[in-house]
């Protein structure tokens, strides 16, 4: 049998639905999916001078899935947009044992995740979504500035 | 006087070397999507590869003769398999899902702008992709006959389903979700009116023993090895004689043709012709042998006892709350897969913690089924699914698992 | 560190099953056919059908997310062994041939009426019928690249075999009839003056240790496990990412898609994309453990022993009264591939004595090369073809036997 | 290594060329090849009153194939051309081991060839050419019979 991959935190985590939902007029949503099991998250993003104001998700998929979006909502707000593309490569590498730092400090409860290759994705795809969700803020934003 | 064959279950597992090596708890309840290998095979598959292997079809010293009379008597074992003495309507290819794009692409040639492929809403992608391949490059229309509430075929409205543009009827012959059998008596006399061709996809009939194919009424059946207790990689179309003899090949390559030329090609009769390139000849021996081997048991006694076990999984998993079953409540015509899924739980958790929690190995996903599962309203069920070897030690470290899943994430 | 590698020959051989458990004689020069499974690729093979059997990509207990993360790292070897790093342009298949059908099939929306495929007349056949289906699909013609007296490629003409309307080379990186290696720059060079894509079949390369895919300037590149020391079953296209991405697929089913509905599909990106069905698990780790391992040899020593035996051959050979070698004479520019034909003896004849008298194993026939064989006015050859483990005692004994097969027969 | 496939009488019949060659205007023609190697028998066939009176054939082939085709030249003239379907497939019978009694004894020279099936098809092809060419007369003289 597994080492015990559902930590008491984790199952907690993905019972936490303080960030769940839809925001109204976010600046930008984007949304991720892992083709192999269905699993989608969806973040609507608020921006201010280049910082995240507001956030919320919305999962569908498994407790992983659901944690990973959880713990990243709650910890992205009120960083700079431009950390989103760090924060998914830092998710990546901690999961792949490449690095031994977890991208934030509550991450860590994922650690038994790292030796389940094929639920990597779970974790990840909350990561995907928010990067993605910060470049387009990005981008409308200086696209915005070109125009001036 | 052959010896009594082994009773299913524990009995029947000490012929499976995995689980005489297993350390730990192993509930292999995944069946559906591999069955694990037999000594048989497995001998067949180690003795060819380390001590036997030569090239087939085409050399002449002793290892390589040997080779070729093994494959060729491989072709013959699986037309036996199958109740059938022509070994030639045997095309061996890498597994169900080649074998059903070689019949989709044979099949396009009797296809024009607006005829009709009938499928079911119970096909595996395997099933249904290669048709759409086909009908898309022949302006062919895809329909599919619905599925009712209990996850069977719903044949009622056959009638206006199969129509005089209806070319080809292509169904599971059991579902890999519902574990439902499908009538295919029913769909012959709907495909015979009509002059259709009647493709079924075996995948989850070849490992429950010999198959009469005659009786199905097929006129193109496709399998797997790796279902049926043998290795990864081989798997069979079988087809009629007159319609083989009417495909266009697939693959082009080596050991297909006739003769080549750069203006002009011609091909080998089948099976040859289906079998471009070096073909997986350890996987088609070690098939041939579980094959053998599986036509020595008694399916009788297996039938029952994987029934006295799904009998007990279905009252196991009615005990637990908000627990669902996709697929049919009672025994009649089905095997044993049993598809559900709980309030709030995701499958892949389900499967995750029944794992660690027993060590049960259950699936979980759309089981390559999407049609399925949109017409089930859901993205993903978990699925148990039984062999010879499973036994009542493994349903109830099942429900076991579940009902502790469910405690520790509701 | 490291223990040294075996050295090539009688050391290399000890690393083979089939070698310690022969009981007779056992010269086996057939190796451009299939070659011998080492013990790697054995015990890889082994381990995962008896041991760690589940289906990948889908399963989430441990056995299953065990066998998805083996077969993820053994598509990390393959690109290792060919000097890359994005595992994800490796693409497996059922062998050599099954990829050249997907390169041909995928390519085939590049090519119009008039569009020209340029092959060579040294193609196996599966080089070239994969062409011929897509060219009468598309409107393409075929033209080839002619063979000099010493069957390699005649570059001479190359200008006015490539033209404007040239979209594709494909050629064999080395000839498994006459040995020959293939000036792959010259051609790269010439596609890209054209902008033509260069296909290279690397079936018989692959055996000859790791390749530098780069320094290649292939665009796509196929071979298969069972030449390279692994077992039947399996193969790789290689392909560089912006093609593989352009690609449509040749098969569909399982696993190669993103959403399945019966009024459309959209598939998975590549590599996925092209791996319909349950792969051939086993084979594929096979051939990861064989290039693990055969990457960790000395290929300059083996390069060096497999030339000296084929100048001990080719000398040996020259003795031989009525005895034409078809194929270079000498060693640059070739590996130990040597085929020859005998005045009035048929290739068969020549296979079966080696074999009855000296226990040879040879091949005779025309070795998926027909076109060859017109060029060469024979219908079959006979053909010895080295591997690491190869010794002068099976150079020996192969003079031996054609020697007394002489006599016997004229 | 093989038990000895190839015994002095095969040699030797191999060699013969006595039928070897062309009939100048034969009754029927007839050709079967091997795909798998090459091998092709073609036999001309001059027949009265139902009885081969003459026979040729022209080999391309290993000497198996050869010593076939010459021991079954021999032996076919003054047959009845009824017989030829019978030959062929008591050849097949008696290389596949279903039958102990060769077609005829000067083919029990082949005995060795049964335990090489990849073999068997370079005997037996002579045996399809001369049931088709004999095929091929008795239709032509019911065809001529029916016009009378
Ligand atoms: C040059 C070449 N290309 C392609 C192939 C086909 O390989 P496979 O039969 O393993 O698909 C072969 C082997 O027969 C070969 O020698
Ligand atoms: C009903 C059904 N059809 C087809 C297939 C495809 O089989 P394979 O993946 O072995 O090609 C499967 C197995 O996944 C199946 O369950």
């Amino acid at each position: 049998m597994t080492q015990s991959l559902y930590n008491e935190a984790i199952i907690e985590a993905g019972k936490d639905k303080t960030r769940a939902g839809r925001l109204p007029n976010p600046d930008a949503t984007a949304t991720a999916d892992n083709p192999l099991c269905g699993d989608r998250v969806t973040i609507d993003l608020r921006a201010e001078n280049g910082a995240i104001t507001d956030l919320a998700h919305t999962t569908r998929g498994c407790l992983l899935t659901k944690a990973a979006a959880a713990l990243l909502a709650s910890h992205a707000r009120g960083r700079p947009l431009a950390t989103a593309r760090a924060l998914q490569a830092a998710a990546r590498a901690y999961l792949e044992g490449e690095s031994n730092d977890p991208p934030f400090p509550e991450l860590a409860v994922m650690a038994p995740v790292k030796t389940v290759k094929s639920r990597h994705d779970c974790v990840t795809i909350a990561f995907d979504a928010l990067a993605d969700a910060a470049a387009s803020v990005r981008a409308a934003k200086e696209g915005a500035q070109g125009e001036e | 006087m052959s010896p009594a064959p082994p009773r299913p279950g524990k009995d029947l597992r000490r012929h499976f070397p995995i689980f005489r090596h297993a350390r730990e708890p192993f509930h292999f309840l995944d069946n559906a999507a591999t069955g694990q290998i037999c000594d048989e095979a497995a001998q067949a598959l180690l003795h060819f590869e380390t001590r036997a292997r030569a090239n087939v079809k085409r050399g002449v010293y002793r290892l390589a003769d040997q080779a070729t009379a093994a494959f060729d008597a491989a072709r013959a074992s699986m037309a036996r398999y199958l109740g059938e003495t022509e070994k030639n309507n045997v095309v061996f290819t890498s597994g169900a899902t080649a074998a059903l794009n070689i019949a989709a692409h044979g099949l396009a040639r009797r296809l024009g702008p607006g005829d009709e492929i009938l499928l079911t809403t119970l096909e595996h992608h395997s099933n249904i992709v290669p048709w759409q391949l086909t009908a898309e490059r022949q302006g062919a229309v895809i329909k599919a006959i619905p599925v009712t509430d209990e996850g069977r075929l719903d044949l009622d409205h056959l009638d206006r389903l199969v129509t005089n543009e209806t070319r080809i009827i292509a169904t599971t012959h059991v579902s890999n979700v519902t574990g439902a059998v499908t009538d295919l008596g029913r769909l012959r006399r709907a495909a015979d009116a009509v002059g259709a061709v009647l493709v079924v996809d075996g995948a989850q009939r070849a490992p429950h023993g010999p198959i009469d194919i005659a009786a199905t009424g097929a006129d193109l059946y496709a399998f797997s090895a790796h279902k049926m207790f043998a290795a990864t990689g081989a798997g069979v179309l079988w087809g009629k004689t007159e319609l083989l003899a009417d495909f266009e090949p697939l693959l082009g390559g080596g050991e297909m043709i006739r003769q080549v030329t750069f203006e002009k090609t011609t091909f080998a009769p089948p099976p040859h012709r289906f079998e471009a390139g070096t073909p997986p000849i350890g996987a088609v021996l070690a098939m041939a042998a579980a094959a053998d081997w599986l036509a020595t048991l008694d399916w009788r006694a297996i039938a029952e006892h994987e029934l006295g076990l799904t009998a007990r999984l279905l009252d196991g998993l009615q005990t637990l709350p908000g627990l669902r079953i996709v697929g049919p409540s009672g025994l009649q015509g089905r095997f044993g897969v049993v598809s559900f899924d709980i309030d709030d739980i995701h499958a892949h958790d389900i499967c995750q913690l029944t794992d660690q929690l027993e060590g049960v190995a259950l699936r979980g996903g759309h089981h390559c089924c999407q049609p399925l599962m949109h017409r089930f309203a859901t993205d993903a069920t978990a699925r148990a699914s039984l062999a010879p070897y499973n036994d009542t030690d493994d349903i109830d470290a099942l429900i076991r698992g579940l009902d502790q899943t469910i405690r520790m994430l509701t």
